[in-house]
């Protein structure tokens, strides 16, 4: 594992930035939870809690024009690449106003005016897609890039390696994230993967690849502005292997038979709001009144978007057979 | 009493018991449980040999049930849902249905394929299918839908003693269903009746069984008796048991979560046609899932999916008399 | 077109019984027996059956033989005996 | 409410075939009326527009209660109407509310079914969704044609007890007086068989005719039998309608009438023969026919006894019995010869008429059968 880089850029500004968005995702996860024991949202609901220095680091490096295709565990992704609050907190509740018309819920959250296409709830089924968007940056000649979020799960997947085949072969700007949080649902990385180098499985492709410590915020963000960097200087697909730590179950119907208590515990203490907060502190970038001030702020965007949500209209069910095939654009 | 989960689970472990060339494997089987919890505990039971969790690899492990069904073992292959045996769809078409015909009958495929299949838990377009019409498309493959506890348990059984692959539907909205076992020998080659009636005979299988049955309680009610068939088996189709109910009814009603263009709920309404057309006092009707990808909302979901309410109003409207 | 006589004539002369007498049980008429006795076969009923007869057959039914339809097997054997071989010229 | 029969005090509408606004010619079907002789299609005297309809289907009201109104009636003006049988009119259409023409729809069950058990399907009313003729059509007119012999049975012990009714009050009330004259019918025999002989046989004549168009004739030369006897003594009628007995089979009898019957040819009194005899057995006939006759003719055919004493049907005055005519010694210029001989008896009113009358009728009746050429 790279050691995490010195901090020298960070400005208080932009830690308490970085800080912020973390929060709101840990407290829109952390409700989301609430709500779903409440039956305010159902189906499978997968949360992001300790994983939440991935996405907010990797969006740093993006551009509005960039696109990002996400997964079924993808609340994270959305909140740090800008999409409302209140429209991904509708879409949970499943009205209207959600960011996807409430039809998609937790896992299909989409919001293509970020460039936001979307909760995959097939393992590995966003990887192609990806290719696919970024081989319309480079026929168009733009700068843009997709950046494709997966799990550590997805490399077992044939579509895992006929896609990386493709991006290298065909030169795409894509940014692969791989989000090893070191168990696919309940199967442990070893117990799935002969060879738990998921680096070198890229590197294989030949792409370029680094592995990171996924908790750590400003790390993924530096490995990322520099993966993004090489992808524009024309370097080809890049592949960041973020080591991270699924915080809570896979989802809210597992018993967690797979792994200790005292394991979670132990990546408990090294989840990335703590160390990052602390790190912050000890450098004099913020206070504990700016932790106590932004965790106020989360929670009062939370609550306005289950507000939001509650107070939304559902669907009209004679609506069902809308968007079955593309309607006019009003 | 048994859950519809407990059977299957009771099921997996005579099977288990029984012969040592069976074995189970599929994502999250063993230390997870499985993904609708059917798999708890079997782990400990028999073992990581025999309850083998593979990685995220459909096409992979499912090819590999083939090649160890060739080789003279029993593999259960379970795929986690039905959307998740397309990644695996080459493997099932292409080699499981084929390789007996195109080896000349050398390579027949002792395999059982086991998925969750259906709608109705709020999980959204890629989670809610209902393709076991799909596979029974398929010459080579023997689609059963066990929607009962006797089936859910009996149906493993009689699946591993069939030469040939076959694929079990298990629709996650029966796994809470509780019933009483009463130990009858289950077969994988004919539908049953599950409730008598002289009106109209309603073909269907798995969860919309209980809505038919629920359907026809209110009916009843009323006055109208209909008959409620249990496919059970979606390939081969007991043609015989169908066209004998729809003849002493001289009505069907197909239900089918599965949506209605090209479809198993046309294939059924082909066969009667062809088969019983001077029998039928009414038009075929069907009640299937809206075309539509399944919606994540519960008040759309519902709308989408066959509903008591529309099956007993599609049935009144069948059996109506103008006075 | 007249008939010929084809095999079976029976069913046709029933056919005919039961336009000009709907109201008797066909189901139930015993081929020997005299449809007098059978379903109070009367003067008109004769009448209207011979007239059927004509019309559907093409045969003119001399009144002295009547009597030969009073029963489905005489009737039959009567026709029989009328018309024409099938496949005749 | 049209008087369907002299007993008839009150009937049930059951079904309209009009409506308001609807336009009525003569002779169209305007209703339905069921009375204890079955269901009976009643029939619009006049033409008009329906202003509206005043008794509603399922209601029994007494004989002379207005049914409907046409546009200019006053509302005590009586609706004349005449019954009238629907399946012997089938070109007349009834005026009806317009339904979209969908053709015929029958299930293929239907279908099938219709043609295993001989349903005709243009008889069959369509009660499944739009109309469609379904198996439960079919099977309810196959019970209702399999099961006529119920049906009839239960119409045959409701005519059984008008019979009943009717004759009992004629034996109670009618002071019957009877004769009887025999007739060498050979002449008639051989008249009818030369008449025969040269027709095809839907032209052919039965002797019944005859003894239908010689009564006729004598009743209109003698009217003290011709007429009916009410509350206001007896009333000759100047038109001869002669009833003719006809037995349903399995017993009970309908006598209507064959109207004008002196002054018809043979032939048309046979097709009305014929015409009658069809619909009194398949359980219809017009109310006029019954109501409207003014004598009656029973006659036993070929197969019965030598001579029938019959009943007045009042409010009648007379009624002609015929005999079979069979074999009989009979005397001919002073010797025994064997001929065909017909017995006819007249039972007659004696508050109208009395036996000597009574002979006289009775004789020219004879003196018509032995010479058939003339009638």
């Amino acid at each position: 594992m790279t050691p995490a880089p010195e901090v020298r850029t960070l400005t208080p500004r932009h830690s308490l930035e970085l800080l912020a968005q973390m929060l709101r995702i840990r407290q829109f996860e952390d409700r989301c939870a609430q709500l779903y024991t409440e039956q305010k949202i159902r189906g499978f609901l997968h949360l992001y809690n300790g994983e939440e220095a991935v996405a907010v680091g990797i969006m740093q490096a993006l551009g509005p024009d960039d696109a990002v295709v996400a997964t079924y565990r993808e609340h994270g992704h959305a909140l740090a690449r800008g999409v409302p609050m209140n429209a991904l907190m509708a879409e949970m509740y499943g009205k209207r106003t959600g960011c996807s018309g409430g039809r998609g819920g937790s896992m299909h959250v989409f919001d293509v005016s970020r460039r936001f296409y979307g909760g995959n709830a097939i393992v590995g089924g966003g990887l192609p897609i990806a290719a696919g968007l970024a081989l319309a940056e480079k026929l168009a000649g733009r700068a843009g890039l997709a950046a494709c979020f997966f799990g550590e799960g997805a490399v077992a997947e044939g579509e895992f390696h006929e896609t990386l085949n493709l991006a290298s072969l065909w030169r795409l700007p894509v940014l692969f994230v791989c989000e090893n949080n070191l168990y696919a649902m309940g199967t442990a990385l070893a117990r799935s993967e002969a060879v738990t180098d998921i680096r070198a499985k890229a590197a294989a492709y030949g792409i370029a690849s680094a592995a990171i410590d996924g908790m750590d915020v400003q790390a993924v963000e530096e490995a990322a502005r520099g993966a993004v960097q090489a992808i524009r200087n024309g370097g080809g697909p890049q592949f960041l292997e973020c080591r991270t730590y699924r915080l809570r179950a896979h989802s809210m119907f597992d018993a967690q038979l797979y792994r200790d208590k005292a394991e979670v515990e132990e990546w408990r203490k090294r989840g990335p709001l703590i160390t990052f907060t602390s790190r912050c502190k000890a450098l004099g970038l913020i206070t504990e009144e700016d932790f106590l001030r932004l965790e106020r702020e989360a929670a009062a965007e939370v609550d306005a978007a289950v507000r939001f949500a509650e107070a939304s209209e559902w669907e009209p069910v004679e609506t069902l057979r809308r968007f079955v095939l593309a309607e006019p654009r009003a | 009493m048994m859950s519809y989960r407990e059977a299957l689970r009771e099921g997996l472990r005579e099977a288990l018991q029984k012969d040592p060339k069976v074995f189970l494997m599929g994502e999250d089987v063993g230390r997870y449980g499985g993904c609708y919890a059917v798999t708890k505990n079997l782990l400990a039971e028999f073992g990581a040999e025999r309850i083998r969790d593979t990685p995220l690899s459909e096409s992979a492990f499912v090819g590999a049930g083939i090649g160890a069904a060739l080789a003279g073992l029993r593999p259960i292959v379970e795929i986690m849902t039905v959307n998740f045996s397309l990644l695996a769809l080459d493997q099932i078409l292409n080699n499981a249905a084929t390789l007996c015909h195109m080896s000349g009958g050398q390579c027949p495929v002792p395999l059982v394929i086991r998925m969750a299949t259906g709608a109705g838990r709020q999980l959204a377009a890629q989670h809610s299918h209902s393709f076991e019409g799909w596979y029974a498309h398929i010459p080579g493959l023997r689609i059963v839908a066990p929607a009962t506890i006797e089936d859910a348990r009996g149906m493993l059984g009689a699946a591993l003693r069939s030469p040939d692959p076959v694929l079990i539907f298990e629709h996650i909205a029966l796994l809470n269903r509780e019933g009483e076992l009463t130990g009858a020998a289950v077969d994988i080659d004919k539908g049953a009746i599950r409730r008598p009636g002289r009106d109209l005979t309603v073909l269907t299988y798995g969860a919309s069984l209980f809505k038919c049955l629920d359907a026809a309680a209110q009916l009843a009610a009323a006055g109208i008796e209909i008959e409620v068939l249990d496919l059970r088996t979606l390939r081969p189709l007991d043609d015989a048991l169908i066209m004998e109910s729809v003849r002493r009814t001289h009505r069907a009603l197909i239900v089918d979560e599965g949506w209605r263009s090209g479809s198993l709920s046309a294939e059924l309404g082909m066969r009667i046609v062809e088969q019983a057309f001077f029998d039928l006092d009414a038009p075929i009707a069907r009640v299937c899932t809206a075309e539509v990808p399944i919606p994540y909302p519960k008040h759309l979901e519902d709308a989408a999916l066959p509903s008591v309410e529309e099956i007993v109003a599609t049935a009144r409207a069948m059996v109506a008399h103008e006075s | 077109m007249s008939e010929t006589r084809g095999a079976a004539l029976e069913p046709r002369i029933l056919a005919l019984l039961a336009e000009i007498a709907p109201d008797i049980d066909l189901a139930a008429v015993h081929p020997e027996r005299a449809f007098r006795d059978q379903f109070d076969f009367d003067s008109m009923d004769l009448f209207n059956f011979a007239a059927a007869l004509h019309e559907r057959f093409g045969l003119d039914i001399p009144q002295r033989d009547y009597r030969e339809l009073t029963s489905l097997v005489r009737c039959a054997a009567y026709l029989r005996r009328k018309l024409p071989e099938p496949g005749g010229a | 409410m049209p008087s369907l029969g002299a007993d008839m005090e009150a009937g049930t509408l059951v079904e309209w075939r009009i409506a308001p606004g609807s336009t009525v010619h003569r002779g169209d079907v305007v209703a339905l009326v069921e009375t204890e002789k079955g269901i009976i299609d009643v029939e619009a005297f006049e033409e008009g527009v329906v202003q509206s309809l005043i008794v509603a289907p399922g209601s029994r009201v007494p004989v002379g209660t207005p049914l409907a109104l046409f546009e200019g009636d006053a509302i005590e003006a009586k609706v004349e109407v005449q019954s009238a049988l629907a399946a012997a009119q089938p070109t007349r259409t009834a005026p009806q509310p317009a339904l979209p023409d969908r053709g015929r729809r029958v299930s293929p069950a239907a279908r099938a079914r219709a043609a295993s058990v001989g349903v005709e399907l243009s008889s069959v009313k369509g009660s499944g969704p739009q109309g469609v003729i379904t198996l439960q059509d079919v099977e309810h007119a196959a019970a209702q044609k399999s099961a006529q012999p119920a049906a009839v049975e239960a119409a045959r012990s409701a005519l059984r007890s008008a019979i009943a009714a009717s004759m009992s009050r004629s034996k109670r009330e009618i002071p019957h007086y009877y004769l009887q004259l025999a007739m060498d019918f050979s002449s008639a025999a051989a008249w009818l068989e030369q008449y025969n002989q040269a027709r095809p046989v839907p032209e052919r004549l039965l002797p019944a005719v005859l003894l239908i168009k010689a009564t006729a004739r004598a009743a209109a030369a003698k009217p003290g039998f011709n007429g009916h006897c009410g509350a206001n003594g007896f009333e000759a009628s100047a038109a001869v309608h002669v009833g003719v007995a006809i037995a349903l089979r399995g017993g009970g009898l309908v006598a209507p009438a064959i109207l004008d019957a002196d002054r018809k040819p043979l032939a048309t009194i046979m097709r009305e023969l014929q015409d009658l005899v069809g619909r009194v057995r398949g359980g219809h006939m017009r109310s006029s026919e019954i109501a409207s006759a003014t004598l009656t003719v029973s006659s036993l055919g070929e197969e019965g006894a030598d001579a029938l004493y019959p009943i007045i049907h009042p409010p009648q005055v007379a009624i002609v019995g015929f005999g079979s005519v069979l074999e009989r010694p009979w005397v001919v210029a002073g010797a025994v010869a064997v001929r065909p001989v017909l017995n006819l008896t007249l039972a007659a009113d004696h508050r109208v008429s009395d036996g000597r009358q009574g002979a006289q009728f009775l004789a020219r009746i004879r003196d018509g059968l032995l010479h058939p050429e003339e009638l």
